[in-house]
Formats: C-alpha cells, sequence, structure tokens
C-alpha cells in the first residue's frame, strides 16, 4: 500500500477553488516532486496535507489511515514533517534545542534529545553554530536547521517546502547532496515543492505537475517536461522564466 | 558582572537593615496609622490634625480649657511624660498598614497604636495587634464586626454602624410622632416604602446588613436593598431600580465619589423622595460638599461631630476654636473623633500609671470618662468587657445632621437629631432639586 | 408589578442603556484608532479621559467660564498629549514584542495618575453650573434623559461619523489605513509612517480628551476616574474588533445595554420570587455581564464582532 | 533519577551567576539572624512571595510567551480554600495548601480550554475579564463572606505550625522561603524539560511548534495550569499571613497587573527574571512610598519614580533587568 494516499482532494476558499479534484499516491521510499507555476495550488495543497488546511472534499489517506482535517501535530505524530520556507525563529532558542524540540516528538527525555539533535547537526553540517540564534543565520543554514529539526522528529514522510529557494547555484548543489543523504541513509519518503527546477529534476523519481488547483500531469521527469499540457502552463510565466533562466523545459517548446 | 551584582546585593542588605530609631525616653509613643494619601487622603488629614491637637492639649497645661488632659503637662501619673505620635501613611492598603503596624510595634517600640479610618484597614491591623498583644485604640472605623471578635487588646470609641443605623430608625419615628423641630406628627405610612443602596466593600456590605435587619426587627421593612461597586462609571441603572418602587425614603452608604455620583444621577433622573439619608463617609466629607454645591441642600447624612455641637457644648467650642485656629477649618467628624480617641489614650496612660501592656489593658477595661470632657455630644466613654461587643464604647451616641442653606448662601450641616439637641428645623419634605 | 411597568422599566433601562452605550462608544475611539493603526493597547487611555475631564473642570473653575469652552482646550491638549506620548515613548515601544508595550503604556497610566495626584489633590470635584450641568428633560412617561449625556451621544455619533469620514474618504486617512495595513509596504510607498503614527495617537488622545471635557458636566472627577473607565473602554473596543470604527460604536450601544439589566431582571422577578438573585441583588453583577458577554463573544468570534485585524 | 538531576542542574549558567546566586541564597537563609527593621522583614516576605507569583507567572507569561493579566482570581482561588477550611472545619494549611492547589487548577483547565483560543491582546484582556467575573461571583457569595470578607480567627496555642499561626514573623519567612526554594528547584527542572521547550518554541513561532507534533492548544493549558499552582500555594500563604482576606485586596486587578509586572520587569523567560524583578519593586514600592508619601507630602512622586523606571525598561529593554545583564555581557565579551 501507498504510504500516502490523496483522493479526489478539493479545497475551496469561499469562492476561490484552490485545489480540485487532485489524487495521486506516495510510495513509501520515493522521492517525489510537485511543481506548477505561481498561484498553482501548491501551496495549498501542501498545507491540506500538513494539516493546516482541512479540505473541503475528498480524503487524505497516510499509513492506510484517514487523516483527513487532522491537526497538524497530529500529522506529525503520525510521522508526517514538513519544513517551511521562512524559517522564522526570533526567539532566544538557539539552533540545537530548535533541533531538540523536534527530537522531543519521540522521547521526553531531555538528555535523549539532545544526543539525536547533536547527532544530526554534526551530520547536517550545523555543528559549529550549534549555540547561534536561528535569526542570526544564513538562509542556507537556516533552511539546514528547518530540515534538522523536521527530521529530529524521526518521520516517515518529509514535506520539504521550496527549500532551494534564495540559495546560490553552489548551496544548491549541496542542498541536492543532503537531500539525497536524508533519503537514502535517514530512508524518509519525500515530497518536494519547488520552484528551481534543477533541483526537482535531478532528485525526484517521479513528478506532479499542478495547475490552476488541478493536477495535470504526473511522470517521470524527463517525461513531465515534455508533455504539451505542462509547457502549455507554464507559458505565462516563459517571460519571468527566461528572465531567471531556471526553467528546464523551455527549450523544448 | 559578578562585582555588578554583588554591589547590588550589598546595596539591597544596607537598604533593609535600616536600625529603628532611637527616641528620648520620657516620651509615650503612640503608633498612628491613617491614609494619608489615596483615595481617602482628604479624610486622614483631618484625623491627623485632630490627633495633634489634642497631643497639643496633653503635653502643654492649658487650664482655660476645661478638660482633665489640659490641667497639667504630658501624663501626670508617669512623671509628666509627653505623648509623641509617630504617623504612619497606609494608603488605604490593609497590606501595607499591617506592615506598618508591626514597624511600629517592633522597630519604634509603640505602646499602643491609633487608626486606621477604613473597616478594612483596621481589621487587619487589629490583628497584628492583637497578636502582638500591643492596645490599640480605633476612632473612626464603624463596622459592626470589628468588635465581634472577642479580642483582648482592641477599644473602640466610635458607635458603629449598627448604634448609626438604630439612630436612623429612631429618627424616623420621632419624626412621624412629630418630635423633630419644626416637623408635625404624620402618619409614619408616608415615610414608605425605604430603598437603600450601599457600596460593596466591607462596610458597605455590613452598612446593607444592619439597615435590612434592624428594619426587620422594627417592622419598617426596606423594600429594596442593593449593592453597588463604587469603582464603576455609571450608577444609572441602580437608580432606576431604586427609583422603579417610588421610595419615600432612601438610605445610601458610600465612600467618596460614588456618593457625589450617586446625588447627581439622582438629581438627574428626577428622583422625589421625602427623605435622603446617608450613612457619614462620602456623605459627611468635605469634597461632597464642594463637588456637589447646592444640591446637598435637604439631603441627611448621620455624623459624630459638627462645629454646631458648640452650641449646646462649652467645650466642643473651645476646642473647635482651637482647631480653627491651628488649621483654618472648622472640626468634622473625623477630627473630632481623631481628637476623642487620642483625649482616651490620654486617660488610660494616666489611670494606668504605666506603659506595660498589661497595664493598659486593665486601664481600658476599667476606664470610664464623663459627658463632661468630651467635645463629642456622648454620653461618655466606657469600653464593655462582655457581651457580644467587646471592646466598643457603650455610651457612644451618634447624630443625624442635615445640610441645610442658609441666609447667607452657605451650606451647614445642621443637628437634627437627637432631637434635644437640635440647631435648626427639619426641612421636610425633602424639596427636590 | 404589572406588565406595562414591566414595559415601562424595559423602555427606560433601553434609553438609558443606548444613551451610555453612545457615552461609551465615545470613550472607545480613540482606544480603537489607536490600535487599528499600530496594535497597540494604550492603558493610560481612562488617563487621557481624565486629564480631558480636568481641562472642562478647570475652564470652568480657573476661568469662571461654561465648562464647555473647554472642549477646544481639551481638543489641543489631546492632540498634543498623543503626539508627545508617541514621540516620548510609544515609537521606542512598538520595536519591542507585545508584553514590553503592554507595559509600557501600563507605566504611563500610573505616570499620569499620580501626576495628576501631585497636581490636583486627591479630592473629587465636580462643576456646579453650565450649560449642560444638571438639566436633564423628561421623554415620554417617566422617561428622564441627561442632558450630558445626551450631548455627549449626539457628539459620539458626529466623532465617529467624522472619523469613518476621516478615515474612507481623505488622504490622510487613506494613508492611515494603508499604514495600518501594512507599514513596510505604506512606507515604501512613500507615506511617512512614523508621523502617521504620532497623527493616530494625537486623534486618538483628541477624541478622548474631548470626550472627558464634555462628561465632566456630570461625571465627578478626581485622578482615580481613568480606571472606572478604561476596562469598559478595553472590553468595548475587543468586543467590536479592535481597530474597528463601526464596532466600536456597535460594541458600545452593547455594553451600554448590557449594564442596564439589572432594573429589568428586578422588575421580572416582581412577578415572583426566585430562589437566588432577587431584586436588587443583580445590581452586584452588572458589570460581569459585560465581561462575560465579550468572553464569550471572543471564543466564538475571536476576532471580534467587526475585527479585521487579529 | 535524571529528572531529580536535572531539578538541581545549574550548569548552564556561567559561575559568576551561581557564585552570584549562592551568596543571595545564603543571605536569604541568615536574613532573620541579621539585624533588621520589621518593616524590612515585612518587606523581605512580600518579596519572596511576589518572587514565587512570578515564577509561576514566568511559565506561561515569560516562557509561553502569553500575557496573562488574570492571575489574581488564582491567588484569590489558593487564599478562599484555606481560610474557607480553616475557618469552618479546622483544617491545617498544609492540608488546605495542596486542596487550593488542586481547585484552583481545575478551574483553569476550564477556563483555559476557552482562553487559549484567543491570542495576544484578546487573550490579555478576556484574563483581566474574567479574573473581574469570579471577583464579583465572591463578593456577592456569602458562603465566602460576600464583600465583607473572612477573618480567620487567633488560635490561643500561638505558635501552631500546622496552621500557620505565629507571632513573630520570621516564622513566615521561613516558610515562604522554603515555598520559594522549592518553586525556584521546580522551574529549573521546568525549563529544562520537554514542556519548557516546547513552550520556548511556541512563543517562537506557533505553526512551527505545531508541525512538531506539539499540541500547542494543550501545552499552554498546561502551563498555565503549572502557573496557577503556584500563585494558589502563595494565596494559600496570604489566607494565613494576613488572617483577614477580602475578594478586593486578593482578587483585584492590581495584583494581576503587579505579579505579571514584577516578572516581566525582571526578565520574563529567564530563571532569575521574576525574583530579580521582584527584589528591586517590591523595596522600591515600599521604602519609595515611605519617604515621598506622608513625610514629604508630595503624594504621588513615588508612583511617578516608580512608573518612570517602568516605561524606562518597557521601551529601551523589553527583555527586563535580566536582559539588561545579558546585554551588558555581550557587550563586554566583544
Amino acid at each position: 500500500m501507498a504510504l500516502l494516499d490523496v483522493q479526489h482532494l478539493g479545497m475551496r476558499f469561499g469562492g476561490l477553488q484552490a485545489n480540485v479534484n487532485i489524487s495521486f499516491q506516495v510510495e513509501r521510499g520515493e522521492m517525489v516532486g510537485l511543481i506548477g507555476p505561481n498561484g498553482a495550488g501548491k501551496s495549498t495543497l501542501f498545507n491540506c496535507l500538513a494539516g493546516v488546511h482541512n479540505p473541503t472534499e475528498g480524503r487524505i489517506l497516510f499509513k492506510d489511515r484517514d487523516v483527513t482535517g487532522s491537526r497538524p501535530y497530529a500529522m506529525a505524530r503520525m510521522g508526517l514533517a514538513r519544513t517551511f520556507q521562512v524559517y522564522v525563529a526570533t526567539g532566544d532558542l538557539n539552533v540545537i534545542e530548535n533541533i531538540m524540540v523536534g527530537g522531543f516528538m519521540r522521547s521526553r527525555s531531555p538528555r535523549v534529545s539532545r544526543e539525536k539533535a547533536e547527532s544530526l547537526a554534526d551530520k547536517m553540517n550545523l555543528a559549529g553554530l550549534a549555540q547561534e540564534r536561528v535569526a542570526n543565520l544564513p538562509v542556507a543554514a537556516q533552511k539546514r536547521v528547518t530540515m534538522a529539526t523536521a527530521l529530529a522528529t524521526a518521520p516517515d514522510l518529509l514535506l520539504l517546502d521550496e527549500v532551494a529557494a534564495g540559495l546560490n547555484p553552489s548551496e544548491i548543489e549541496q542542498m541536492i547532496d543532503l537531500i539525497r543523504w536524508v533519503h537514502h541513509d535517514l530512508k524518509v519518503t519525500i515530497l518536494l515543492i519547488e520552484h528551481v527546477m534543477e533541483l526537482v529534476m535531478k532528485l525526484s523519481h517521479r513528478v506532479l505537475v499542478l495547475d490552476s488547483g488541478r493536477l495535470i500531469a504526473e511522470g517521470e521527469p524527463a517525461a513531465v517536461s515534455r508533455s504539451p499540457e505542462v509547457i502549455k502552463a507554464y507559458l505565462g510565466e516563459r517571460y519571468a522564466a527566461e528572465q531567471r533562466g531556471d526553467i528546464g523545459p523551455r527549450t523544448s517548446v | 558582572m559578578a562585582r555588578k551584582s554583588l554591589i547590588l546585593v550589598s546595596v539591597a542588605v544596607l537598604a533593609l537593615v535600616m536600625a529603628a530609631p532611637v527616641w528620648a525616653a520620657d516620651e509615650i509613643k503612640i503608633g498612628v496609622l491613617y491614609p494619608l494619601t489615596g483615595g481617602a487622603a482628604a479624610e486622614g488629614k483631618e484625623l491627623r490634625d485632630g490627633a495633634e491637637l489634642a497631643v497639643e492639649i496633653i503635653n502643654n497645661a492649658k487650664p482655660e480649657l476645661s478638660m482633665a488632659i489640659a490641667k497639667n503637662a504630658g501624663i501626670k501619673s508617669l512623671g509628666g511624660a509627653k505623648v509623641k505620635l509617630i504617623i504612619q501613611d497606609h494608603q488605604g492598603n490593609p497590606q501595607l498598614a499591617a506592615d506598618l503596624a508591626k514597624k511600629l510595634i517592633q522597630d519604634d517600640k509603640v505602646v499602643g497604636l491609633m487608626g486606621a479610618y477604613h473597616s478594612a484597614v483596621t481589621k487587619t491591623v487589629s490583628a497584628v495587634a492583637e497578636r502582638f498583644g500591643v492596645p490599640m485604640i480605633n476612632e473612626s472605623s464603624t463596622s459592626p464586626a470589628l468588635t465581634k471578635e472577642g479580642y483582648k487588646w482592641f477599644w473602640r470609641t466610635t458607635p458603629h454602624d449598627t448604634t448609626f443605623t438604630n439612630d436612623l430608625y429612631e429618627f424616623l419615628d420621632g419624626l412621624t410622632k412629630g418630635k423633630a423641630k419644626g416637623v408635625k406628627a404624620f402618619d409614619p405610612k408616608e415615610l414608605l416604602p425605604i430603598v437603600s443602596a450601599c457600596e460593596k466593600t466591607e462596610w458597605g456590605a455590613n452598612v446593607d446588613l444592619a439597615i435590612k435587619e434592624i428594619g426587620k426587627a422594627r417592622a419598617v421593612p426596606v423594600q429594596l436593598s442593593l449593592l453597588y461597586a463604587a469603582k464603576a462609571p455609571d450608577l444609572s441603572s441602580e437608580v432606576q431600580s431604586l427609583l422603579a418602587p417610588k421610595p419615600a425614603t432612601m438610605l445610601f452608604a458610600g465612600y467618596g465619589a460614588d456618593a457625589i455620583l450617586m446625588v447627581k444621577t439622582l438629581k438627574s433622573m428626577k428622583a422625589q423622595p421625602k427623605l435622603i439619608w446617608g450613612q457619614n463617609a462620602g456623605f459627611e466629607s468635605p469634597e461632597f460638599l464642594s463637588a456637589l454645591g447646592d444640591d446637598v441642600n435637604g439631603i441627611l447624612t448621620r455624623t459624630v461631630f459638627s462645629p454646631r455641637v458648640g452650641q449646646v457644648k462649652k467645650v466642643a467650642a473651645e476646642v473647635n476654636g482651637l482647631y480653627k485656629a491651628k488649621t483654618g477649618r472648622d472640626l468634622s467628624g473625623a477630627s473630632a473623633r481623631a481628637f476623642t480617641a487620642t483625649q482616651t489614650w490620654a486617660h488610660i496612660l494616666e489611670k494606668a500609671g504605666s506603659t506595660k501592656p498589661e497595664a493598659l489593658q486593665k486601664a481600658a477595661n476599667e476606664i470610664m470618662i464623663g459627658p463632661d470632657e468630651l467635645i463629642v455630644p456622648w454620653k461618655g466613654v466606657k469600653f464593655a468587657t462582655t457581651g457580644s461587643d467587646i471592646g466598643q464604647n457603650e455610651l457612644g451616641t451618634g447624630m443625624i445632621g442635615q445640610y441645610q442653606k442658609g441666609k447667607d448662601g452657605k451650606i451647614t450641616l445642621e443637628i437634627i437629631y437627637p432631637f434635644e439637641l437640635a440647631t435648626a428645623d427639619l426641612i421636610y419634605p425633602f424639596k427636590g432639586w | 408589578m404589572t406588565v406595562e411597568t414591566l414595559l415601562a422599566q424595559a423602555l427606560k433601562a433601553l434609553v438609558s442603556g443606548l444613551t451610555m452605550g453612545m457615552v461609551f462608544g465615545l470613550v472607545a475611539l480613540g482606544l480603537t484608532i489607536i490600535f487599528g493603526v499600530m496594535d497597540i493597547v494604550n492603558f493610560a487611555h481612562g488617563e487621557f479621559l481624565m486629564i480631558g475631564m480636568y481641562c472642562g473642570l478647570l475652564t470652568y473653575s480657573g476661568l469662571g467660564a461654561d465648562p464647555l469652552f473647554g472642549l477646544p482646550i481639551a481638543a489641543v491638549v489631546g492632540f498634543a498629549l498623543g503626539v508627545g506620548c508617541y514621540y516620548g515613548l510609544v515609537q521606542f515601544l512598538l520595536r519591542g514584542p507585545m508584553i514590553a508595550q503592554l507595559f509600557g503604556t501600563f507605566g504611563l497610566m500610573l505616570f499620569l495618575r499620580n501626576l495628576a495626584l501631585l497636581i490636583m489633590g486627591a479630592d473629587p470635584r465636580g462643576v456646579h453650573h453650565g450649560a449642560l450641568v444638571g438639566k436633564s428633560f423628561v421623554m415620554g412617561p417617566g422617561i428622564v434623559v441627561e442632558l450630558t449625556k445626551l450631548t455627549a451621544g449626539i457628539f459620539s455619533l458626529l466623532a465617529f461619523a467624522a472619523v469613518w469620514w476621516l478615515m474612507n474618504r481623505t488622504r490622510i486617512g487613506l494613508a492611515l489605513t494603508a499604514t495600518a495595513l501594512d507599514g513596510q509596504a505604506a512606507r515604501y510607498m512613500g507615506i511617512p509612517t512614523e508621523k502617521m503614527n504620532a497623527f493616530a495617537w494625537g486623534l486618538g488622545g483628541t477624541t478622548v480628551a474631548v470626550a472627558g471635557a464634555l462628561l465632566v458636566n456630570f461625571w465627578p472627577v478626581d485622578p482615580n476616574v481613568g480606571l472606572l473607565f478604561t476596562m469598559i473602554a478595553f472590553t468595548t473596543v475587543a468586543l467590536g474588533g479592535f481597530g474597528s470604527i463601526p464596532g466600536a460604536a456597535f460594541a458600545g450601544l452593547i455594553v451600554g445595554l448590557l449594564i442596564n439589566l439589572p432594573p429589568i431582571w428586578d422588575a421580572i422577578s416582581a412577578f415572583s420570587q426566585w430562589p437566588i438573585l432577587t431584586a436588587g441583588e443583580m445590581h452586584q453583577f452588572k458589570y460581569s455581564f459585560v465581561y462575560l458577554a465579550f468572553f464569550l463573544i471572543m471564543v466564538l468570534r475571536p476576532r471580534g464582532l467587526f475585527g479585521w485585524k487579529y | 533519577m535524571e529528572v531529580l538531576k536535572r531539578t538541581f542542574d545549574f550548569s548552564d549558567f556561567p559561575r559568576t551567576d551561581l557564585c552570584v546566586a549562592g551568596a543571595v541564597a545564603l543571605f536569604l537563609l541568615i536574613f532573620p539572624l541579621l539585624p533588621h527593621s520589621s518593616f524590612a522583614m515585612a518587606t523581605m516576605i512580600q518579596f519572596l512571595m511576589f518572587s514565587v507569583y512570578g515564577m509561576g507567572w514566568n511559565t506561561i507569561g515569560g516562557y509561553g510567551g502569553q500575557v496573562d493579566l488574570g492571575k489574581a482570581q488564582y491567588v484569590g482561588i489558593g487564599a478562599y480554600t484555606t481560610a474557607v477550611m480553616m475557618i469552618r472545619w479546622q483544617v491545617p494549611f498544609w492540608v488546605s495548601l495542596p486542596i487550593g492547589m488542586a481547585l484552583a487548577v481545575g478551574w483553569s483547565f476550564i477556563l483555559g480550554y476557552p482562553l487559549f483560543r484567543l491570542r495576544g491582546h484578546y487573550f490579555a484582556i478576556a484574563t483581566i475579564a474574567v479574573s473581574l467575573v469570579l471577583k464579583d461571583i465572591f463578593e456577592a457569595w456569602s458562603f465566602v463572606g460576600g464583600a465583607r470578607g473572612l477573618k480567620i480567627p487567633l488560635r490561643t496555642d500561638m505558635p501552631s505550625f500546622l496552621y500557620l499561626q505565629f507571632r513573630e514573623d520570621y516564622y513566615y519567612y521561613y516558610v515562604i522561603l522554603g515555598l520559594f526554594f522549592v518553586g525556584l528547584f521546580y522551574i529549573n527542572w521546568f525549563r529544562q524539560s520537554r514542556i519548557g521547550y516546547q513552550l520556548r518554541c511556541i512563543k517562537d513561532n506557533e505553526e512551527v511548534a505545531k508541525s512538531l507534533g506539539i499540541d500547542a492548544h494543550w501545552a499552554k493549558i498546561k502551563a498555565y495550569a503549572v502557573a496557577t499552582a503556584f500563585v494558589a500555594a502563595v494565596g494559600s500563604f496570604h489566607a494565613c499571613y494576613n488572617f483577614n482576606i477580602e475578594p478586593e485586596d486578593t482578587m483585584s486587578l492590581d495584583l494581576s497587573v503587579l505579579i505579571a509586572l514584577m516578572a516581566m520587569l525582571g526578565g520574563a523567560g529567564s530563571l532569575w527574571g521574576p525574583i530579580i524583578g521582584a527584589a528591586v519593586l517590591v523595596p522600591m514600592k515600599n521604602y519609595l512610598g515611605a519617604w515621598f508619601g506622608a513625610k514629604a507630602g508630595l503624594v504621588g512622586l513615588d508612583l511617578i519614580i516608580y512608573s518612570t523606571i517602568i516605561m524606562v525598561i518597557a521601551a529601551f529593554e523589553p527583555r527586563g533587568i535580566w536582559g539588561l545583564i545579558t546585554r551588558l555581557r555581550e557587550s563586554r565579551r566583544n
């Protein structure tokens, strides 16, 4: 059975239909990318999965249990962790303590979660920054902190929300290695939501494409990038994409 | 950092470990707790001035005054020792008052205490006095509960609210029988229905209880009684409720601003009772008169003193003259009672001939001050030693005054009860605004 | 008691509640302007009112004029006070967390109250003569309306309309609204947000000080008078939704009506003796109704009735 | 064992802090033996009471970041439980203390559930409102004496440790000092515990906290209950120390604000903050009042100075006095 099974999911905010009849599955051990132009409904879908929104239609099965409308903390406890695009942490918790908080989901003992947090920080190149406040860190490090914190909850499925946004090319390379390490060594299934095509195309086993709230294509990265539907969906963004130069399939139009 | 903290700590230590001041040996120190700041600051100053005048008279021979305490300088049986008041400001805060009482007892080594105006504060302070076995005389707190504790170290010179409320019903009874000056007898039903409104703290709640219970016992039950929050911006709904049964007699107990607001609201809602009576405090304070001006004309208040007492008591006129020379004001209920309590202290010390607590306790229980000594129109000062009101002055009586606008346009508090002391004709019924 | 008396009591309570409600709305208006623009709850609001009241009182006792002449004086003093507090204190508080803002304005409240105590003394004072003082008129059977409260009520309607117009129809109002919605974006668009904030404080101070100068025609004033109104103003503003101008007006009316429930209860309880809360006892819970209603509405609708800010 | 170890583990503080803390602890222990005025003793007792109030408030207000301005109602519940049980059924203080704490905590759960649906200013004002409603109820409820309050009768067998009735204040001093140390060690455990970290995370960013499996609503309710237990315990002590309680002095808005104010000025969200706040504000309030109030005739000047200090700290160092110390220390290091 699939780890995550989304069935006919729809989300409506008043008059705005943000997601329409979305169905897909994520198998255990997969790495799936979710792409789509701005306003395609990626974030809404992401928030539905993470329990922030309660979908107005359809249902979500996680580990074969109906988790539709569960609260975020309940989703997290079931093994679904997420990262944040902008990790705002203005308080007095330092890096290692932030990661510890994730660890507390599985253990009451501060000693156990500190050890876990230290080993994660070590592996994710955060050991030197352990005593810093998160707000004082560069963007790339903040992204690693939000990942480490999520990983400390020992998830089965990790939702990555634009972890590459705002990073320079060499940082993106490092991020790709890091995600591979998480996927391979920690055996965590990953669903990536991403604007940075390079990262999605390199990492994903399978790509889902959203447009106007609908799932318009699904398949291997190379196949999806040639799909006429997908190309049409991105046309509206073509100008911007040319400026950025980060959209892969442009040449094949 | 450590150094800085250490400095801070040592400064704190120095500030806290302040040695008690040392006083001359031939002084008898009495600790006094009054609200010199806070909501009742005006009354606190009156009380202080009254007590200080009494001390002046005690410590200096003033043969022109016909009082025992004026005969010689100081306390004779203690070798002419002088009385010294150590006055502290409790701001109307019971917790602070208790701390200050401990300071007076332990640091200043006072032989006794006096105070503290607010019934709620006196309650806390009297518990401290009882714990330490130090005599305390209360001059002006009128909650009946204060002398219901069976305390051995607490005496109260002023009559309390049960007495005052009894006086009120005596007055109403006499009024219908034609005893009041200038008013003929009439049908008692004319004074019904009676309604009352009291502010809801310790004092007001006790007054409310007394009004209801005594009224019931005398078969003139209060039709509607309510308690209101004194710290509230609006009293119009209370007044609306009070006016619903078309009351003839309205009774109130309020502390300060709320008493003023109550009268203003009554006026604005065109209340037409025959009689408005206030239980002292807010209705007797100087600012009640100054804030309301002519609107108080015809309102009754229970009191223990009015400068008009001087017309019937020579000693009251003499002391009032001294007080006026000293402060520029006439004696008020507060200052006259503080004077009397201080005077009582002098008599107790004189009788005890010692400053030992046990001797003072014995003297206080045995003391008897005659009516001629007092500036207040009481039958004397003698404390109950048995019964349900231990420590209460059995001979105290209240008065009822009425604000009346004279021909010169000035408003004075005329005495109208006890009837035999009346200084003016009663204005009845209330003329309205 | 008959049904007629019950109806008469209810009608009286309604009139009294509506007039008092408009007064509360007027007092709360300044608070909601300030909150709307910069998310800060001004604990010292009641003290601004108290200062306005002293303006009216001093016009009467110091200059011997009708206290109504104190209105323009209070407006100027209130504006200066608001702007002064902004530049002297609030602009620093805005950098800190919410808790610092609460205690900063709490300190301001203590400061102003005790300054008044030091200067004016503790005694409550009142005005004796004036165009509005001590006047009330009868409206229908037994319904008496106090002229000061009625004037304050009418004034309140005008003030609400004026502030609504200012916020929605003028350049400065639009700039204020922009500052309220997104201060940073407004700054990029060239709106001087610092000045806008100061202006909001000035405007808030003006409305409440003028309210004070009007209220002194009826209410006695002492340094502690502010606190009596502050809690009511807080609940009014929160009930209407922080920052909502029509919300404050509407919530003021609700509060006014709620505190006039006890007389109606008295009339009802005359029909049968209830085991608890007999006639008169309800008055002790007069303000509890306001707080309870506030609490319930908050829990059911956490933004308040008209709130758009969270 | 680990729990016990963490309770007494202060190792994350610099050595200088611990030296100062040790010196202060020693001073507190021997204070009654030093020459002192009774006013100083009363001030010290109040300082200890407000420290414990502040430590309690700090769990929800400091670590949890929820500005609670309604703590006085729980002081009242604690005080009234002790007083009613002592007067009516002669129940010793040490029995009514846990009962009062339990009642207060129970009430806090009932209130906390709806209260924590609110945030920010709405939460702060709602806490004031519910506290005032409870005060109104107590003022009308004749079983607990209504507005007239309750008075604990003096016992003849003083000093009575069981009923906490003593003539001399130093007995009370050591009782509240005991509570103070219990509270301090509990908070030291709390801040390093799971709930402590979770609360700080909620304060940082509630969305993040929820994504890490934290039931933020429930965590806040729990912390609120802990805070409640602290203030209710001091409330019980207050009843015995004062002999005399009324809704006006145990449940007033002033007390609620004072509790929060001291913790915040000392430094919300730090172990030492509430203690520093109480150590500065309580003596200042008492002694400034004594100096300016009656003697100099400058009525209100003491509170003007007091409020100026509050404003300055709120404006320039929102982390309070402890924040100031931290900042000085950091600037010296750099």
